[in-house]
């Protein structure tokens, strides 16, 4: 059973098919928003397969083994990372206390190995395009970790199934915690470096960053990597604060795990919508204001909604 | 412990890139500031001051709308008034209308390009395709004018190959309203858009004397607060008869640039809708017969193109091809002195923003 | 005042750029090109169109057109002009100097071709229009 | 006014102005060799302080370029327009950067495309053209059409093929 999970449903099939089909959603939802008709359903998969086609170089001065394998343990880590996020009931397939860090660290793994690839490529884009994606590290990280630990430090619960059950019997976190909701989506977007925070691989400054020496298959595995890093994201996002599978009347059974996962997908949908919109109406910004927009802007805003929430939860209100 | 000479990354600005255009240049970098910015020109040198040496005038009238791509009436514009100053001929009222109009629409265009183009650099990829979108409304117009949508091939000596009709200046109305409109939805869009005005403030500030020194003219030389614009002080064609303010700033930095070629989209809107109101009726051309002119004499004809100002110094020694054209391109000036000066001490991402908001069209630089 | 408004323009601007949202309501403005495009320009400098009778093989055409594309050929017995598509560059040059308008420019834009042999249109491809 | 500049200039330099002509807010002369960097130095202090262009125009009948300054005031809105003429064996003439930073790239183009010398221009590298090794090819005596027929064209070739 638990191989099932691990290869089939929430695990890695399911997480390609989903992922492929939200960036269909991502290209085609910002092309209606450009007033342009956009691509057809089937893209990202021709894409896919295109570029698996295409013969794929490795720089002589990269080491190869080390070059194949930086897309495929950042697979390998968003995949792990999706497992825990209890998709259609309470219950993930393999709950922990503490498994909230876990997928928030699996989570920023790509990042760093983002920059092994940059310093690997050893070519002057994709050095300049590592040490960018470092620094924009440091950037949106810390409001990132305030706005997705804000649900468990208020309530003391660290498991994210403990979380969902808190938001079945309460209302949502959104309702307590909005601003660290909007500052999660907006980090989020700096995670995933899109366009406001898409410095790293600023296609006209420098083509391409730590992607500029990938080819072939490891770069289908590199877009593979970002797509399903985006909707792991956008889902543990409606996991923690929109309450995951939950809807008014929640059914017990089968059934009722199927209308929750779909009412699920419906939630991320809206994370992605928000974060589309995001791409769509703003330029990319340089990387100081990066920096110092998320640590003079969305952590004070983490901060502050965190300890309003906490201060009324001890008078008792909450 | 000797010195140890620090060896500074040199990153291409490259020509096949998606921020330069077709121009090239190697930027010394420590760190993420630009420390020396050394520009390599000539990939779209087609030499058409020697070319045109070989051609009858024309033949030039058509081949010269290919020096600057992103305006090319201006060159026809340029070239066709230099001769016909040499020769000293008179072109009819109507045709002068028709020059000026044409001139403005190729302003518009420019101008939305340009506007296209310095969002794709600044990653802004959604006023870029809009952008590109409204470009097409002013093709369109080209088209039905002229024939042709980018190159018009409209001019010749003495006047406007074709009258203009009446489903044309409908059809201009027509867009002129709806480029109005776009105008509103670039202001909340793009220029009072956040991370637009992050990326454009304060970025390549030149002061009015080092304009001047370096040789800026055009919207770069009016955003530091000189109100030079050849169409007012050594009015052409029908701009005497025309009402239109010079619009200046005086912050010289790339967001008081970007906001004077917007304002001059507005100006230029209302000028063409000026001359559409009182275009007269009567011959667009001076009939020259079958043979081709030759002329004797020299000229030095002055326009202001979307970009700045642009001359043509023509001379001819009586044979039908003239003896050497110089065309004084606006983007030679911000590509190559005005360029590497701001580069400097600037960081890479503000490269591209910096390089188009001078608006420089490599086409034009090059020649 | 100045930082509150220097704060509010901040926020204004931060929000307004939302507004795009509009657009996913309304029709793109991009045109599907083959099943829809802007109807073709009447003087649309297209194609050429050669008049075989009208011409009087003068080769005025050949000597203006900038780019050489134009030369004579001879066929029927004659000499006639023959249009090289690859080198033209549709300036109307030649229909504008010929004296007797045997040589016009059509509004027929669609002239890809696969080699360039078949760019090159003899007097017989010329005097006829492809029909759609 | 334009009146007060040429009385200004007439008095300074009284005999070196030849067929100086003023028209239409423009005034049009051409100089000598010797005296033509004090000229436009004085021009530049009257407030011609934008320097349009530098044009360079190769008579080869008579075996000399003509330099021709284009220059704008940007109080008065006058523009004067400078010519000289230096011989076209060494063509070589005093830079004008120091006047005006924009000359540097004018004279560095009229440099490559002419092979005029400037003394005091602080770079004179190749700008448009890539290891060229004929003679600047904007003058007179360099045929465009021989020099791409050889490099470029087969003996009766139609298209253009790049050879080795």
């Amino acid at each position: 059973m638990s191989i099932f999970y691990l290869i089939v449903f929430p695990g890695f099939i399911s997480l390609f098919l989903f992922s492929l089909l939200c960036e269909y959603i991502d290209r085609k939802v910002t092309a209606r928003l450009q007033s342009r008709v956009g691509p057809p359903f089937y893209q990202p998969w021709a894409d896919f397969i295109k570029l698996i086609s295409k013969e794929s170089l490795v720089p002589t001065m990269a080491d190869r083994k080390r070059f194949t394998a930086i897309p495929i343990f950042g697979i390998a880590a968003v995949v792990t990372a999706f497992i825990y996020i209890p998709l259609w009931s309470t219950k993930s397939p393999f709950p922990f206390t503490g498994d909230i860090v876990v997928v928030i660290y699996l989570l920023s793994l790509p990042t760093l190995l983002l920059f092994l690839a940059g310093w690997h490529s050893t070519n002057v884009f994709g050095t300049i395009g590592a040490t960018r994606g470092i620094t924009q590290l440091f950037g949106y990280e810390v409001p990132f970790l305030l706005a997705l630990l804000s649900p468990a430090l208020v309530t003391g619960i660290w498991s994210l199934s403990g979380i969902l059950n808190y938001q079945v019997e309460h209302t949502w976190f959104i309702a307590y915690l909005p601003l660290s909701f909007i500052v999660a989506i907006i980090s989020l977007g700096g995670k995933l470096e899109r366009i406001p925070f898409d410095i790293p691989h600023a296609a006209q400054e420098i083509a391409g960053g730590p992607f500029t020496e990938y080819s072939g298959a490891r770069l289908a595995l590199m877009h593979l990597m970002l797509d399903m890093e985006l909707f792991a994201g956008s889902a543990l996002i409606a996991a923690l604060f929109l309450g995951g599978f939950d809807y008014i009347g929640v059914m017990p059974g089968l059934a009722g795990s199927v209308v929750g996962f779909v009412v699920f997908l419906i939630k991320t949908l809206i994370v992605l919508f928000i974060l589309i919109c995001i791409k769509a109406a703003f330029a990319r910004i340089k990387i100081d204001q990066v920096i110092n927009m998320s640590l003079k802007w969305l952590a004070p805003m983490a901060l502050i909604q965190l300890l309003i929430t906490v201060g009324l939860k001890f008078a008792g209100v909450l | 412990m000797e010195e140890r000479e620090i060896a500074f990354l040199t990153v291409p600005f490259g020509p096949q890139h998606p921020a330069s255009g077709h121009f090239h240049a190697l930027l010394k970098v420590d760190g993420e500031t630009v420390l020396e910015l050394e520009p390599h020109p000539g990939y779209l040198h087609r030499g058409f001051e020697k070319l045109m040496e070989y051609r009858v005038h024309p033949q030039n009238c058509v081949l010269v709308d290919r020096a600057d791509v992103l305006d090319p009436f201006s060159c026809e514009l340029g070239y066709a008034n230099a001769i016909e100053k040499i020769a000293g001929l008179e072109i009819p009222e109507r045709g002068r209308y028709i020059r000026t109009i044409m001139a403005e629409l190729g302003r518009i265009l420019s101008h939305i390009t340009w506007i296209g183009v310095l969002s794709m650099v600044l990653g802004f990829d959604s006023a870029n395709k809009i952008a590109w979108g409204d470009r097409e409304k002013i093709l369109r117009l080209n088209e039905i004018a002229t024939g042709g949508r980018l190159y018009p091939c409209y001019l010749c000596i003495g006047g406007v190959r074709r009258d203009i009709s009446r489903e044309f200046v409908d059809e201009t109305s027509k867009a002129l309203d709806y480029l109005e409109g776009q105008l509103s939805f670039y202001d909340y869009f793009v220029f009072k858009n956040e991370t637009f005005v992050m990326r454009m403030e304060k970025v390549g500030r030149m002061s009015a004397k080092e304009a001047i020194d370096l040789g800026a003219t055009g919207p770069n030389l009016r955003a530091c607060g000189i109100d030079y614009d050849v169409r007012k002080d050594e009015p052409y064609e029908v701009y005497p008869k025309v009402e239109f303010n010079v619009i200046t700033r005086e912050e010289g930095d790339a967001y008081a640039r970007s906001l004077c070629r917007r304002d001059e989209i507005a100006e230029s809107i209302s000028i063409v809708r000026q001359l559409l109101k009182n275009l007269p009726d009567g011959p667009y051309r001076v009939e020259l017969g079958p043979g081709c002119i030759t002329l004797e004499g020299e000229s030095y004809f002055c326009l202001e193109s979307a970009r700045g100002e642009k001359c043509f110094h023509v001379v001819s020694d009586g044979s039908p091809c003239p003896y050497r054209v110089k065309i004084r391109a606006p983007s030679f000036l911000h590509t190559l002195s005005e360029f590497p000066y701001l580069a400097r001490g600037s960081t890479i991402a503000d490269i591209p923003a910096i390089y188009w908001s001078l608006d420089s069209c490599p086409a034009d630089m090059d020649r | 005042m100045r930082k509150m408004g220097y704060l509010s323009d901040k926020f204004s601007r931060t929000f307004t750029p939302f507004g795009i949202v509009k657009n996913l309501f309304r029709k793109p403005m991009t045109l599907q090109f083959p099943y829809e495009s802007l109807p073709p320009v009447e003087g649309y400098r297209g194609r050429h169109v050669l008049d075989l009778d009208k011409c009087n093989g003068c080769c005025i055409c050949c000597m203006i057109c900038p780019n050489k594309a134009i030369g004579l050929v001879d066929f029927r017995g004659r000499k006639y002009p023959q249009v090289n598509l690859g080198k033209c560059c549709f300036c109307q040059l030649c229909e504008e100097y010929c004296n007797v308008k045997a040589i016009t420019l059509s509004k027929e834009a669609m002239m890809v071709t696969m080699d360039k042999e078949s760019a090159i249109l003899g007097p017989e491809a010329l005097s006829k229009l492809p029909t759609q | 006014m334009i009146s007060d500049i040429e009385s200004r200039l007439k008095s300074k330099f009284p005999d070196s102005l030849l067929n100086f002509v003023s028209k239409d807010k423009r005034i049009t002369f051409s100089v000598k060799k010797e005296e033509f960097y004090q000229i436009l130095s004085e021009l530049k202090d009257i407030g011609f302080n934008h320097l349009s262009d530098v044009t360079a125009v190769d008579y080869i009948d008579e075996q000399e370029f003509e330099l021709i300054y284009h220059l704008w005031s940007h109080q008065e809105k006058i523009r004067a327009i400078v010519k000289v003429r230096i011989p076209r064996e060494s063509p070589t003439v005093k830079s004008v950067v120091g006047l005006w930073t924009g000359a540097q790239i004018h004279e560095r183009e009229d440099h490559e495309l002419f092979g005029i010398n400037f003394e005091g221009n602080p770079n004179l590298a190749e700008l448009f053209l890539e290891d060229w090794e004929e003679i600047p090819p904007f003058r007179k005596d360099f045929d465009t059409r021989k020099y791409v027929k050889e490099k470029y064209y087969q003996e009766d070739e139609q298209y253009p093929i790049v050879k080795g």
